[in-house]
C-alpha cells in the first residue's frame, strides 16, 4: 500500500535555528498514527508542513506518491488534507456555524444560513456537543471551542485528518466522543495523525507511533511494541523514575480558611481550609466553578464570604490585595490571560511584580537577573532570551508562567490546570516544582481536570459540583472511584455541606 | 538699481473657499506676470491653512529665503501681528493686505477691502428695498473677526428700519453648508423676503435650496465678493440676484504690484489703500466681470 | 433575527429620541419636505459610510474618502465639460460623467487597497497620504477656485438630485438600495462573512482559505466606487467641486459607522447601525438649524454631546447583550 | 539595545533623506536660525505626540487634542487678562496663566479618560465628541473672533517662546526634556511597561494585577497636561486663541506617532520614533517653503507622498526585523 501522505528528509528552520532535522514520515489510509514528543520537539511544525501551512526548508512532501508543494493550507485542504490546529483557529466574533463553514460557505450568491445552521447542528450532534450553532465563539468556554474546532474539521470531508492535541482541553466524556469519531473515520479509510501528551490516549488509539525528540525521529513502533513507560522514555531520552513526587507528611497550621464563600452566579457556600505545606487538589467537571472560586479568592471576581489568613479575616478586593496577603493565582488560560504572547520573556516574567524592580526606574540588570534565576529554577528552555513568548513551546510557556506567579514569593499559590497541553517530562518537572514549594512551607491549591494528576499530587482532594463543594477526601480515602463518585454526585458524601 | 535682484515673499491663506481661491489665483497670476516683466524680481509664495502655519511660513522666508519685502494677508490679525513685526524689525518692507494687524504702524503699505463697508452697503440696500416688517435670514461665514465686522455693520445698517432678521446661522463660506442651512431655514420659516448670504459661494448654495423649494419668487438674495457667475447674472438682469457687493480678491494683485513698484521704480508707495466695497447693479456690472478668473 | 433587532435598538433609541425632540422643537420637522431634505442630504455620507462599514469591519480604515469625493467630482466635471462638444447635452453625456466617476472611484480604491494590502502599510498612513493627495489635486485642477459644470449640462443633470420616483428623491432611493444591498452583503454573502472573519482574526481567516488580501482590497475598491456613486448624486446638486468639497466627510462617515455599533478594531459590522448613525448625525444638524439656540457657536458642542450620548445609550443596551 | 537602534533606523532614514534634500535645495537650510525655527515649531505637536504615544500604546486614541489646545489657550488668555488688574504684569501673572493651562489640560484629560475608562465608550467617539465641544466652546468664548492676550502681558510673556538658554529656544529645551522623559517613562518605568502590556492584551494585564483603567486614565491625563504645556509655549508665540487654533493638530500628532513606528492598535510604543515622526512632518513643511514648487496647491500632495514613503522606508526595515 502506498502512503497517502509522506515526508522525505524534511528540514525546517526558523531563521538560523533548525527545528526539524531530516524527517522521513509516512501516513497510510485507515490508520491512526500517533506523533508524540516533548514540548518543542517539533510536532506542530511537522503537522503544519503536512497540512501545507509551512513550507519545508528542504526535503519534500508527497501526496499519493507524487511530490506536492502546497502554497497554503487552503490548497492542501482542497486536496483533502485537514488540520485541527493546536492554537484555536476560530474567529471569536463569528458564530459557531459561521466558523464551521468559514471558507466553504453553502449557498450560491447568498449564504444559505438554514443549511449551514443545520449542517453545523448535525456535526455538533455527531460530537454530542450541546453548543448552539448560533453561539458566538468568544462566549464559549475552551472545551466547547475545541469541540467546534473538531466539528469544523469533520465538516471538511478529509481523507487525511491531522489533529494537534485535540484532547488537551476536553473533558473525559468529550474525549470518549472524539475517540468514537476517530474509530469511525479510521474504518472509513481516513488517514489520521494524532498528537497528545496523554499517553494513555495514545496507547488506546494508535495503530502506529512515531516519537520525535529535538526535531528528529527517535523511534517508530506499532501499537503493542511500546508501553506508556516506553513512550515516555523514548520521548524524554532517559528513564523517568517517578512522575509524581512522594507524598508530604508534616503540615503546619491552617494558613487559609474560607467560610461560606460565594462567587455569583455559580459558586455558593464554599468552605475550605488549607494548611501550611499542603497540596489541596480541587477536582470537578468543567463548569463546576473551580476557576470562578479561585478567581474569587484572589479578588479577580466579586465575591462574598469570609477569608481568613492565619486566623485573621482579610478583604481581598483585587489581585494586589491577594498579593499583599501572600496569595497568588496561576490562570488556566495561558495564552489569553497568562502571557503577553508578543512580548519577551523578561517583560512577561516581571509584569505583575514590577514594583520590586526599582522604585522609580526599572532596573534592567535586576530584571535580567530575575530571568536568569527563573530560567535556572524552572528549567525554561528558550532559543533566545528576547524571543516573543508566543514562539515558545507550551511547556516552556507554562514554566515561565509558573516562574511569573512565584516571583512575588507568595505563601499560598493556586494553580489552575498546571499541565494542560504539556508533555510528560515537563509535567513531571512541574509536579516536582509543586512538591518542592510545598516542602519549602508554601501551601498549594491545584485545580485540575486530569485525574492522575489530582490523585498523584494532592494531600487532600476537594471535589466541586455545580458551584458547591461535593466533598473533601483525605489521606487514604483518596481514590479514583471516590473522586469520581463525588464528581458525579453518586456518593453518600455528595450531600452538599453548607 | 537695475542690476540688483530682490526677493518678495507673499504669504496668504490657502484656497479653502471661493474668495480665497480667487485671491490665490490672482496672486499667482500677478507673480507670474511680474517675474516675466522684471527679471530682477523673485517671488516666494506660501499658503497656509491656519495661523500657526502662516507664522512658520514667515519664519522660513526670513531665515532661508532672504526676502527683501513681504506681502502678507494675515490669516488672523492677532496672532500674525508679532511675527509680521519681526519681519519689519529685520528691516524688510512689509505690505499688509485685507486684514489689518492689531497694532498700528508696523506695515509700510496697507491694501485692503473694507469689511465694515461690505456689511454696510449690503445692509443699506436691504433697508432701501424692503418694507418695514420684512423678514430676512442671514448666512454667516466661518466664525472670525472679519465675519463679525461684516455682520455687525450689516445689522447696524438695517437697525431701526423694521426689517427683522428671523434667523442667522454659519454657512462657513461654503456652498454645501449654505445649501443645508437654507433648506432648513425654508422648512422653518413660512415667510422670508430676502437673504443676505454674505458671500457668492453661499449665495449659489442658497439659490439651489430656494429653487428646490420652488420659492424663487418670494425672495431675493444678496451675496458678496463679485464671483463671475453672479456678476453675469446681474448683468443679465436676474430678479433673484439683483445686486452684489464687491470685495475683490484682486486686491492682492494691487498689493503685490505696488510692492514690486517700490523695487523697480522710484515711485513712492507708502500709505493705505482701501478698496471700497461698491454695490454692483445691472448698470455697472460689466466693469466687474472677469470671465477668466476661477472665482 | 432577534439578534439583529437587539443590536440595532441601541442607536435606534437615540434616533427615535432625536426625532421626538425635533418634532417637539419645530412643527415643520416632520413635514414631508424636511424629511426629504434630511434623507437626501444623508445620502452622500450614507453611501460612503456603508462602504466604510466593510472597510472597518475587515480591520481597515479610510481617511481619504472626503478628498476622494472632491477629486472624483472634479474629474467628473472636467470630463463632462470636455465632452459637451462631442456628445452634446443629453443622456450620453450624463452617462459618460457617471462612468468617469465610477472609474475614478474604482481606481482610487485600487490605489489605496494595493498600498495597504500589497505594500503592507498601515491603512491610517496610506489614506492620510492619499487624503492630502486627492485634495491637493482637486485644488490644483480647479486653480484654487471652483470647477463648475457646464450650465446646460447642469440643467439636464439636475433632476438626478432633485427629482425622484413616486415623490421620493433619487438620492434617497439610491441610498436605500445601497443600504439594503450593504446589509444583505454583510449578512448574507461570503464577502460580508469574510470581512467579519478577517477583522476578527485575519490569521484564522487565512487558515480557512479566505483570500485575506483580496477581500481587503475589494473593501477599498467597493468604498471607492461608493464614493464615486455618492459623487454622481452630489454633482447635480450644486454642479460644482472645489478644494472644500467633501471636507471632513471621512470623519463623519467613520463616526456614523462607530455610532452604529461597528467595532473600530473590526470583526463585527452592522450596516443597519451605520444607516442609523448617518441619520443621527444628519438629524443633529437639522435640529440645530430648526431650533433657536443660545448661540450658533455652540452647535459643535451640542453635536459632540449628542454623539457621545447616542453611544452611551447604545452601550447601555449592548452591555445587556453581554458583549 | 540592538532592538531600539534597529527599530529607530526606519523613520530615521526618512529624516536623514529629508535633511539631505533640504540642504541640497537651500544653503540656509542648515543655518542655526532655520534649525531653531523648525525645532521650536515642532515643539507643540511634538509634546502632544509624545503624550499621544502613551495613549495609543495602551490601546486608546485622542482626537480632541487640537481643539483642547485651542480651548486651553482660550481659558489661559481669559484668566491672564482677568488677572492683570490684580497681579499686574510680571512673573506671578505668567505663572498663574501656566497653572491655569495645566489645570485645564488636566481636567480635560480627566474628562476624556473617565468617559473612556469608567463609562466604557470607545475612545474614538468620546474624543470626537469632546473635539467638537472644546472647539465650539472656544469659538463661543471668543464670540466667533479672536481672544487676545493683554498687550503688556504678551510683551512680558513673549520670551517664553522666543528666548532660551545658551542660545537654544525654550520650546526646544522643553520639547527635548519631554521627549527624553517620555522615552525613559516608556522604556524604564512601570507606567510605560503597563501601557505596552495593556495595549498588547488588556486581559493579561488585568490578570497580572495591573490596574488597567487607572493606567489608561493616566495616559489621557498625561496627554491633557502635555497639551496644556504645549499651550503654555504656544500662547506667547501667537498671543491669541480662536476657533482655528490648533486645527488638525490631532491628525498631525497621530500621524507622527504612527510614522514613528508605534502600532495604531497598541502594544508597542516608540517615543523616539514619535519625535522623529514629528520632525519629519515639520521638515516637509519647511522644505516646501524652501523650494519653489510648480504650485502651492500641490503642497498637500507632496506631503502625502512623503508621509507614505517615510513609512514604506520604515516598513522595509522593520519587516527585516521579522515583526
Ligand atoms: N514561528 C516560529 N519562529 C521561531 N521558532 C518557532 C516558530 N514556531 C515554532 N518555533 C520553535 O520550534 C520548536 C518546535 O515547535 P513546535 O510547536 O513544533 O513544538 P511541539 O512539538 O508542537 O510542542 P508542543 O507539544 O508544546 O505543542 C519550538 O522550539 C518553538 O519554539
Ligand atoms: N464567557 C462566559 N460567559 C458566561 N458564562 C461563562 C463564560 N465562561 C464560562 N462561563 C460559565 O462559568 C462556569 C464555569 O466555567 P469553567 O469551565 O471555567 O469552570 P471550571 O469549574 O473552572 O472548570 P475548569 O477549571 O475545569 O475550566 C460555567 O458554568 C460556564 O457556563
Ligand atoms: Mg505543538
Ligand atoms: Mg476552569
Amino acid at each position: 500500500m502506498t502512503p497517502c501522505l509522506s515526508l522525505s528528509d524534511v528540514r525546517k528552520a526558523f531563521g538560523p535555528i533548525e527545528i526539524l532535522h531530516g524527517i522521513d514520515f509516512d501516513l497510510y489510509p485507515g490508520e491512526v498514527h500517533a506523533l508524540i514528543g516533548e514540548n518543542g520537539a517539533g510536532k506542530s511544525t511537522l503537522m503544519k508542513i503536512l497540512g501545507g501551512y509551512l513550507r519545508p526548508t528542504s526535503g519534500s512532501v508527497q501526496l499519493d506518491g507524487a511530490p506536492v508543494s502546497f502554497q497554503s493550507g487552503a490548497e492542501a485542504e482542497a486536496r483533502g488534507i485537514v488540520v485541527i490546529h493546536q492554537e484555536f483557529n476560530l474567529a471569536p466574533d463569528l458564530t459557531v456555524a459561521d466558523n464551521i463553514y468559514l471558507g466553504r460557505e453553502l449557498g450560491g450568491l447568498f449564504l444559505d444560513h438554514k443549511a449551514m445552521r443545520e449542517g453545523a447542528q448535525a456535526l455538533l450532534d455527531q460530537l454530542d456537543c450541546p453548543v448552539s450553532p448560533d453561539a458566538r465563539i468568544r462566549d464559549l468556554p475552551v472545551s466547547d471551542r475545541q469541540m467546534v474546532e473538531i466539528a469544523k474539521a469533520l465538516g471538511r470531508k478529509a481523507r487525511v485528518l491531522i489533529m494537534d492535541e485535540p484532547s488537551a482541553v476536553l473533558t473525559q466524556r468529550e474525549v470518549q466522543v472524539l475517540f468514537r469519531i476517530i474509530d469511525k473515520l479510521r474504518s472509513a479509510g481516513v488517514a489520521l495523525l494524532y498528537t497528545s501528551h496523554r499517553l494513555e490516549e495514545v496507547s488506546h488509539l494508535a495503530d502506529r507511533i512515531t516519537v520525535l525528540r529535538d526535531g528528529a525521529v527517535v523511534r517508530r513502533a506499532m501499537r503493542n511494541e511500546l508501553s506508556e513507560d516506553g513512550m515516555a522514555t523514548a520521548m524524554v531520552g532517559r528513564d523517568l523514575a517517578d512522575i509524581f513526587p512522594p507524598r508530604r507528611t508534616d503540615f503546619g497550621p491552617v494558613v487559609l480558611e474560607v467560610q461560606d464563600f460565594a462567587v455569583p452566579p455559580l459558586v455558593q457556600g464554599v468552605s475550605l481550609a488549607l494548611r501550611r505545606g499542603e497540596v489541596l487538589g480541587i477536582s470537578g467537571l468543567f463548569g463546576a466553578g473551580r476557576t470562578e472560586l479561585a478567581e474569587g479568592l484572589v479578588g479577580l471576581r466579586p465575591h462574598h464570604g469570609i477569608i481568613r489568613r492565619n486566623g485573621a479575616a482579610v478583604a481581598v478586593r483585587s489581585l494586589s490585595d491577594a498579593e499583599r496577603h501572600g496569595i497568588a493565582y496561576l490562570t488556566e488560560d495561558r495564552k489569553e490571560r497568562g502571557l503577553l504572547l508578543d512580548k519577551s520573556l523578561r517583560e512577561n516574567l516581571t509584569l505583575s511584580t514590577l514594583r520590586r524592580f526599582g522604585a522609580l526606574f526599572l532596573s534592567r540588570p535586576a530584571e535580567d537577573a530575575a530571568l536568569t534565576q527563573a530560567i535556572s529554577d524552572f528549567d525554561i528552555r528558550a532559543p533566545r532570551r528576547d524571543i516573543a513568548v508566543g514562539n515558545l513551546s507550551g511547556g516552556n510557556q507554562q514554566k515561565l508562567l509558573l516562574a511569573k506567579t512565584m516571583l512575588p514569593a507568595p505563601e499560598i499559590v493556586i494553580i489552575d490546570e498546571p499541565t494542560r497541553g504539556i508533555d510528560i517530562g515537563t509535567k513531571s518537572q512541574i509536579y516536582h516544582f509543586i512538591d518542592r514549594l510545598a516542602r519549602q512551607g508554601l501551601s498549594v491549591i491545584v485545580i485540575s481536570s486530569d485525574m492522575p494528576e489530582i490523585l498523584g499530587l494532592s494531600d487532600r482532594v476537594l471535589v466541586m459540583r455545580q458551584g458547591r463543594v461535593a466533598g473533601v477526601l483525605d489521606g487514604t480515602d483518596i481514590s479514583e472511584t471516590a473522586v469520581v463518585r463525588l464528581i458525579m454526585g453518586t456518593s453518600e458524601k455528595a450531600a452538599p455541606h453548607v | 538699481a537695475q542690476d540688483q535682484t530682490y526677493t518678495i515673499g507673499v504669504s496668504i491663506p490657502s484656497a479653502t473657499h471661493g474668495f480665497m481661491g480667487g485671491l490665490n489665483w490672482h496672486a499667482q497670476q500677478t507673480i507670474e506676470r511680474l517675474e516675466a516683466t522684471y527679471p530682477q524680481l523673485d517671488f516666494v509664495l506660501a499658503t497656509a491653512g491656519e495661523p500657526g502655519k502662516q507664522v512658520d511660513d514667515l519664519e522660513d522666508m526670513l531665515a532661508t529665503r532672504n526676502i527683501d519685502a513681504l506681502v502678507v494677508l494675515p490669516f488672523e490679525s492677532e496672532p500674525l501681528t508679532g511675527p509680521v513685526k519681526a519681519v519689519k524689525d529685520a528691516g524688510k518692507w512689509v505690505t499688509v493686505v485685507d486684514r489689518g494687524l492689531s497694532q498700528p504702524g508696523i506695515e509700510d503699505l496697507y491694501v485692503a477691502g473694507d469689511n465694515t463697508a461690505f456689511g454696510r452697503v449690503a445692509g443699506e440696500y436691504f433697508r432701501q428695498n424692503l418694507p418695514s416688517g420684512a423678514k430676512i435670514v442671514v448666512l454667516r461665514g466661518i466664525p472670525t473677526t472679519l465675519d463679525n465686522e461684516r455682520v455687525d455693520a450689516f445689522q447696524a445698517a438695517i437697525d431701526g428700519s423694521g426689517i427683522e432678521i428671523v434667523d442667522m446661522q454659519h454657512g462657513n463660506w461654503n456652498r454645501d453648508d449654505a445649501f443645508t442651512v437654507m433648506q432648513d431655514f425654508l422648512s422653518k420659516h413660512q415667510q422670508i423676503d430676502a437673504v443676505w448670504a454674505a458671500d457668492d459661494d453661499m449665495a449659489l448654495g442658497v439659490m439651489e435650496a430656494i429653487a428646490q423649494a420652488g420659492r424663487e419668487d418670494e425672495m431675493w438674495i444678496v451675496g458678496g465678493a463679485g464671483m463671475k457667475e453672479i456678476i453675469k447674472r446681474i448683468m443679465d438682469g436676474d430678479k433673484q440676484i439683483p445686486v452684489n457687493v464687491t470685495y475683490p480678491p484682486a486686491q492682492i494683485s494691487t498689493a503685490i504690484e505696488m510692492t514690486a513698484l517700490r523695487f523697480v521704480s522710484d515711485t513712492p508707495v507708502y500709505g493705505r489703500f482701501i478698496i471700497g466695497s461698491t454695490l454692483v447693479t445691472q448698470e455697472n456690472a460689466a466693469a466687474f466681470y472677469f470671465p477668466d478668473s476661477p472665482f | 433575527m432577534s439578534k439583529i433587532s437587539l443590536s440595532a435598538t441601541g442607536p435606534l433609541a437615540a434616533l427615535v429620541l432625536l426625532v421626538v425632540l425635533g418634532a417637539f422643537l419645530n412643527d415643520n420637522f416632520l413635514s414631508a419636505g424636511n424629511i426629504t431634505n434630511v434623507l437626501a442630504r444623508s445620502a452622500f455620507i450614507g453611501m460612503i459610510a456603508v462602504g466604510m462599514t466593510f472597510v472597518i469591519t475587515s480591520g481597515g480604515l479610510d481617511l481619504s474618502v472626503g478628498s476622494m469625493a472632491a477629486f472624483i467630482a472634479g474629474m467628473m466635471i472636467l470630463a463632462m465639460n470636455a465632452l459637451v462638444p462631442t456628445l452634446g447635452i443629453g443622456m450620453p453625456l450624463v452617462l459618460a460623467g457617471m462612468a468617469v466617476a465610477l472609474v475614478v472611484g474604482l481606481l482610487a480604491g485600487v490605489g489605496n487597497g494595493l498600498l495597504i494590502t500589497r505594500a503592507g502599510i498601515e491603512p491610517f498612513i496610506v489614506t492620510l497620504g492619499t487624503m492630502g493627495i486627492f485634495r491637493s489635486l482637486v485644488t490644483w485642477i480647479a486653480d484654487g477656485g471652483t470647477l463648475s459644470l457646464d450650465f446646460e449640462a447642469r440643467q439636464f443633470y439636475r433632476p438626478v438630485y432633485y427629482d425622484g420616483l413616486f415623490g421620493i428623491a433619487w438620492p434617497i432611493i439610491v441610498f436605500a438600495i445601497i443600504a439594503v444591498a450593504g446589509e444583505i452583503t454583510m449578512r448574507h454573502t461570503r464577502f460580508g462573512r469574510y470581512c467579519e472573519a478577517i477583522g476578527s482574526n485575519d490569521k484564522v481567516a487565512r487558515y480557512s482559505a479566505v483570500k485575506v488580501e483580496r477581500v481587503q482590497l475589494w473593501t477599498y475598491i467597493a468604498l471607492g466606487m461608493l464614493v464615486g456613486l455618492a459623487t454622481i448624486l452630489y454633482v447635480p446638486r450644486l454642479g460644482s467641486a472645489s478644494g472644500s468639497t467633501g471636507l471632513l466627510w471621512e470623519l463623519e462617515a467613520i463616526a456614523a459607522v462607530i455610532i452604529g455599533g461597528t467595532a473600530l478594531k473590526g470583526g463585527y459590522g452592522r450596516v443597519w447601525g451605520t444607516v442609523v448613525g448617518v441619520l443621527i448625525l444628519s438629524l443633529i444638524d437639522n435640529i440645530l438649524n430648526l431650533a433657536d439656540l443660545v448661540s450658533p457657536y455652540l452647535n459643535g458642542a451640542i453635536q459632540g454631546v449628542i454623539i457621545v450620548l447616542a453611544v452611551v445609550l447604545q452601550r447601555g443596551k449592548s452591555s445587556a447583550e453581554g458583549r
